[in-house]
């Protein structure tokens, strides 16, 4: 179970202590006002990088901390809390399926970039709005690659693509024959179409038949890391309001309704935090339940946060309609990331599948 | 909600009213404007009107049936129930629709008619019926939210005249509007009793609105700052210390409009798409018709359901409220039903369209898809405005339960 | 919309008052208690006949009053609050089958003895523990019926069944060939394995093509009005409870929580209410979509009766657990309702078919 | 819930441990008593042993094994953690069970340990760590059921003995029980300080149980009457007025037992066949595979998912424990989903079986679904009793979250 390790343990504290101070929500709240091109805080990346984050999975061979999942997942959730904006999972990952794909000379070419932070990767999988890694088109002719993908995170600033093809994952660098459209979401951060036309890959050639769903279950665990991280500052800045906010000459706090409310609430996000962190041990000892493992986790996180995000707003009643407060924020960012890498009903139905039912 | 029997104008009459408003129609209304529904709204900026919606809504105001069922002498078309209704299927034929909104028309004017002067009645209501006053609400404040009745803003006795200075919140509409209705305190000594009801001049020296900025991008809304503004008495309806009684009023009326009774939200549901062809588009069917995704697919077919028990239930409380006079508690529940079903909706659509159904602007977006993320946004607001979700059920368990206060 | 006729209000008021002073809850207990061997309570039935509420379906021609199915629907959802015991609603739906598939001569034969309540007369349809309709093996070779039906509510008592057979709707009189076994389920009522061999019987032949399904819509339609009435009992048995109960110093009325909780259930007895009524307005109409109408009926009314009927037992507490108390007749029965004629989750399926989806 | 790293023994030590468990198990569990599990319940009425039976009770009464944390002075184990899990991992790799249970083991027993003074545990506990002397819980009186502390059951002081008057309710198996725990009222002038922990024999003079037939049909509780029944004030846990302190403290045993840290729900989840195939088998599969009633089978996922995040969460909290001591506030979290989870179960079940889940007895139904209907009844009170679900949240609002007293 996830007892953290001492290392586990530091780091989090570690991009806790960061993430309340050098990237608080205020942060994100600039970036987002200044329309920032990249969708990204570029000095929060900087300052991750620097923090050694781009490279936790990557093998300390490569220039990388040689890290497992489970401490990438402690730091995502840090940020989630404070919805900073950087690549941080989106070129995790990527590295993840060159480690577990590439050969020893793609390893070698891309982990280093990638671990310094000075080459953002992106995974580009689905080529339409709602997540289908089985019906993927993209198609490859010699070492070229074409096709489209919808929505791709960091798409804008990405220096490499992994893309899906019809003949597994292939490695695309960004240039000829790649066109980035960006695409603005509610969440204020980075989204891309883009699309391949011709363009020189290589392939991910070296890992399991399954590569590309691991690739995913790594996915959607790592946004139940952001996910969590969200609804426990949503949650906890919400019960903070309700015992400042008077109404009736009490403290919403002491309405036992809301007391009632409060408390399913939490309820949940200790069921969610279980999930995620299950999902992690799953994933960390290769266990072979690690893609239901993954399901219960995204599926748990999408409905909890969909209740925090959404609890948030109604129990700070206009305040947290207005766009001057972090509410609304994180009601977008909660769905974008539900959204991302499978709702909670397409988790159900996989986890129902893989159950045998 | 005990069911009544109905009581109709004879057929024959009716008969001759039907004709009569299928030619005044004919002859007022351009079939060019038809389903170009496009009504004053009270949240959303004043468009210029073309020529033919400017004569239109003259003469649905000359006529009196943008507010049909208002009495005659002020500018109301007078008409009983059982004629707005047949003015209402004939307008449907028509493809004509209503030029005459806001919160005159769905509020203030009910309430007005109810509590005000004559000398109140005959200044204001025609104006409202010829749709040429824009109205705003002065309720909430920054620390007066579901606790309205704690309200702080406070008008200074002068004789003649109060001097009012204080800060409004949620105003719907305030850049826009000509007049305010407001409750302010005239007695600090009393929380409820303390409370009177005035109507306030927006142009009124002190008077300062700055919008508010929503999660939606909107701006429905503002702040309304008041600093030494002269409200004649003769603004006041009403006596001093009785604006909690009206205002209540106002919110039921209120109430009554959010919870689909009223005009706006039922046009919200006549016009959506169903969810379920929606998703059809979205998410494809299996082999047997059904949408593809079942988890999805159940919980469509709750709303499905609830949309359909809410409608049903509307007509029930429609035939109900003809044997009693105007809204009643139940439409708290109606309030809170109608809530969730849009929410609900919203939600679903979102769900369907998976990264799609979160454009924020810009290309790679449908127009519907854009507008559909700034409707689930905006319609946060509808568990919280108009009195919350909460205060609902708190009416609810009180008023209808007989449930004791809780302290 | 059901907005009752004078005789239908006379008629429910009438009812009402007959159910509180003549058939109260301790009625049922009484019969409960004695193990009444037909499952019903004789006396009240006989009550019912001489109120004339055993033929209200049934045309003046042959003895009865020839009122339509809202008006049957007062009385039961009546009859539901106080939980009594009686073939009401069975006889009516058999003589409805009758009405709409049985020839003049059938009519003229077995009307007048169900609307004078001296012949008990039953549905039986269901061959499994679930409703399937669209799933029966009872054959006809001649005149003669064979097959099995599983459970065939005031079974023991019936003296002819409507039967659902490959071949229509047949009715067969309890004699040779027909064997009753008592099934004892948790509602204390009536209900039976009911076996044809070779049992002799006439065909309902005048009938439409649908003509099972409208009767089913009918016994989901009736279902609804009985648990209508159950529902709203429970419910004011609760809130007046709560109105007693004193904890920690205060009227349990008067905890938020718990008036949320009673707000909530009220707004869906609401929409249950209108949903039931709704169905009765599609069916007397002739309405096309009566199907849709009694699929939304049965479907809201069971989810709300289990709402409603859970939460008695919850909100009494421990009296509330006890047999002494009458929350468990509820729970009990709601739960036989709910599953008569087709589960809240099969007229969810039928009602999104129906619409297309 | 932070994490703590754990402390266990040296593995040498445990490997030899391991070695004289299995020796032992060999010795002294005679395998035709594999997997019939029928440990001594506070709820059911005591069966006759077969000799079998009453040998392994015997062997683990002496051995401490029932309760194998106690410590070894006053009839216990003795074990540490670490041990006491080997030991757990014999068992049930040997398939034997613990035959020593109830109330004392689980509520009564941890408590005194804490709470009693020298003599009491030396009289009390070792026939509690033998199995030979059952338990009940004299804490529920008609007017005092969540309002606990408003109990009137009261103890006259008689110099070296009290006086008890009063009535109990939902005694746990009051019908079978040698003695009883019992909060009673000592001072009239203070609610939670006037009530004092004594233990009463149930064959005293005055006191008289009436079993209490429930909605499942079983009569597992009682109503027990105090009439003039003397007790020695040897027999009183703590100080006069301590009783709120330490009966609180055992009720947080309880609902760590209830909630599945403890052994009675945690057998309930592994001893369950899975819902979807109970589904499969009334319901049947689609062509894929899949449960044929697509409603249906949502529901259930989400169960089975609910049922994985609440072990995940059980191991998360244990492993929480280890550093702390005792149950914490968190087991009101963990019960209110056990309890969720359990009627959610039997609810499910009912459903999938249709009419053949509802039999009560009697022709026609399986041992399981009859056992099922009556499973479902008595499972709804599991959010009544051990502090209904009500009484966690209000703890959970205040005790973590820290929101204030409703009034």
């Amino acid at each position: 179970m996830a007892v953290l390790t001492e290392e586990q343990t530091m780091l989090r504290d570690m991009a806790r202590e960061w993430a309340d101070h050098e990237s608080p929500v205020t942060a994100f709240r600039r970036m987002r006002d200044a329309g920032a091109a990249a969708g990204y805080d570029a000095d929060s990346w900087q300052a991750q990088a620097a923090l050694g984050w781009a490279g936790i999975l990557v093998p300390e061979t490569h220039g990388g901390a040689g890290l497992d999942f489970q401490s990438l997942g402690v730091v995502l959730e840090q940020l989630g809390r404070t919805l900073t904006a950087t690549p941080l999972a989106a070129s995790s990952l990527a590295a993840s399926a060159i480690l577990m794909g590439g050969s020893e000379a793609q390893q070698a070419e891309w982990l280093p970039r990638i671990a310094s932070g000075e080459l953002v990767a992106t995974l580009a999988i689905d080529e339409g709005s709602r997540f289908a890694p089985d019906n993927i088109a993209t198609a490859v002719t010699g070492t070229r690659v074409t096709g489209t993908k919808a929505f791709v995170a960091e798409g804008d600033s990405a220096g490499l693509f992994v893309v899906a093809t019809t003949d597994g994952l292939w490695l695309v660098a960004a240039g000829d024959g790649v066109t980035v459209s960006q695409r603005h979401l509610a969440d204020a951060r980075s989204h891309a179409q883009v699309s391949f036309e011709g363009a020189a890959g290589e392939k991910l050639g070296a890992g399991p038949a399954d590569l590309l769903t691991r690739i995913t279950d790594r996915a959607a665990a790592l946004a139940g890391a952001e996910m969590l991280g969200m609804a426990e500052a949503a949650f906890a800045q919400t019960n903070d309001y309700l015992k400042t906010r008077v109404q009736f000459g009490q403290l919403l706090a002491s309405f036992q309704a809301l007391q009632h409310r409060m408390a399913k609430m939490l309820t949940e996000l200790e069921l969610m935090r279980s999930a995620v962190e299950g999902a992690f041990e799953a994933i960390d000892a290769g266990r072979p339940d690690a893609s239901v493992a993954a399901s219960l986790a995204k599926a748990v996180a999408g409905e909890t946060l969909k209740l925090v995000s959404g609890e948030m707003v109604q129990l700070h009643g206009g305040i947290g309609m207005t766009d001057e407060h972090d509410a609304g924020f994180y009601l977008k960012r909660a769905r974008v990331l539900e959204t991302l890498w499978g709702s909670a009903a397409w988790h159900r139905e996989r986890f129902a599948r893989l159950s045998g039912y | 909600m005990a069911t009544a029997p109905e009581i109709d104008a004879p057929k024959e009459t009716l008969d001759a009213f039907r004709t009569e408003v299928r030619a005044w129609l004919v002859a007022n209304f351009p079939p060019s404007l038809k389903g170009k529904d496009d009504p004053m709204s009270a949240v959303e900026a004043p468009k210029p009107l073309s020529d033919e919606e400017q004569a239109w809504k003259a003469a649905m105001g000359a006529k009196g049936w943008g507010v049909p069922s208002w009495p005659r002498e002020y500018g109301g078309g007078g008409l009983n129930r059982a004629e707005v209704r047949v003015l209402q299927e004939e307008m449907a034929r028509a493809g004509a629709w209503n030029p005459i909104g806001g919160m005159g028309v769905m509020m203030f004017g009910p309430t007005l008619l109810e509590y005000g002067s004559e000398e109140q009645k005959r200044e204001h209501i025609p104006a409202i019926a010829r749709g040429e006053v824009r109205w705003c609400q002065g309720y909430s404040e920054p620390g007066a939210g579901s606790d309205l009745a704690s309200l702080q803003t406070f008008a200074e006795d002068h004789g003649d005249h109060y001097i009012v200075n204080g800060q409004k919140t949620w105003t719907s509409g305030g850049q826009w509007a000509d007049k305010c209705f407001a409750l302010v305190r005239t007695d600090k000594t009393k929380k409820h009793e303390g409370i009177t009801f005035v109507l306030i001049d927006m142009d009124t020296p002190g008077v300062e609105v700055k919008p508010i900025r929503l999660i939606s991008g909107s701006s429905p809304f503002c702040e309304t700052f008041f600093t030494d503004v002269k409200v004649p008495k003769a603004n006041r309806v009403g006596a001093e210390g009785q604006g909690w009684t009206i205002g209540k009023r106002l919110l039921q009326h209120e109430r009554n409009s959010l919870s689909g009774g009223g005009s706006a939200a039922g046009r919200l549901f006549a016009a959506g798409k169903p969810v379920s062809e929606i998703a059809k588009a979205y998410v494809g069917v299996d082999a047997e018709g059904r949408i593809a995704d079942a988890d999805l697919r159940t919980r469509i077919i709750r709303h499905d359901m609830d949309i359909r028990a809410f409608m049903l239930t509307l007509r029930r409380a429609a035939a109900e409220a003809r044997s009693n006079q105007g809204p009643s508690a139940a439409t708290s529940i109606m309030k809170n039903v109608g809530s969730r079903i849009i929410q609900e909706r919203s939600e679903l659509i979102l769900e369907i369209r998976g990264m799609a159904g979160l454009g924020w602007e810009g290309e790679g977006f449908s127009e519907a898809e854009l507008a559909d993320t700034r409707a689930w946004l905006f319609g946060k607001a509808v568990t919280i405005y108009g009195g919350s979700s909460e205060i609902q059920n708190n009416v609810i368990a009180k008023r209808i339960l007989g449930m004791l206060d809780h302290q």
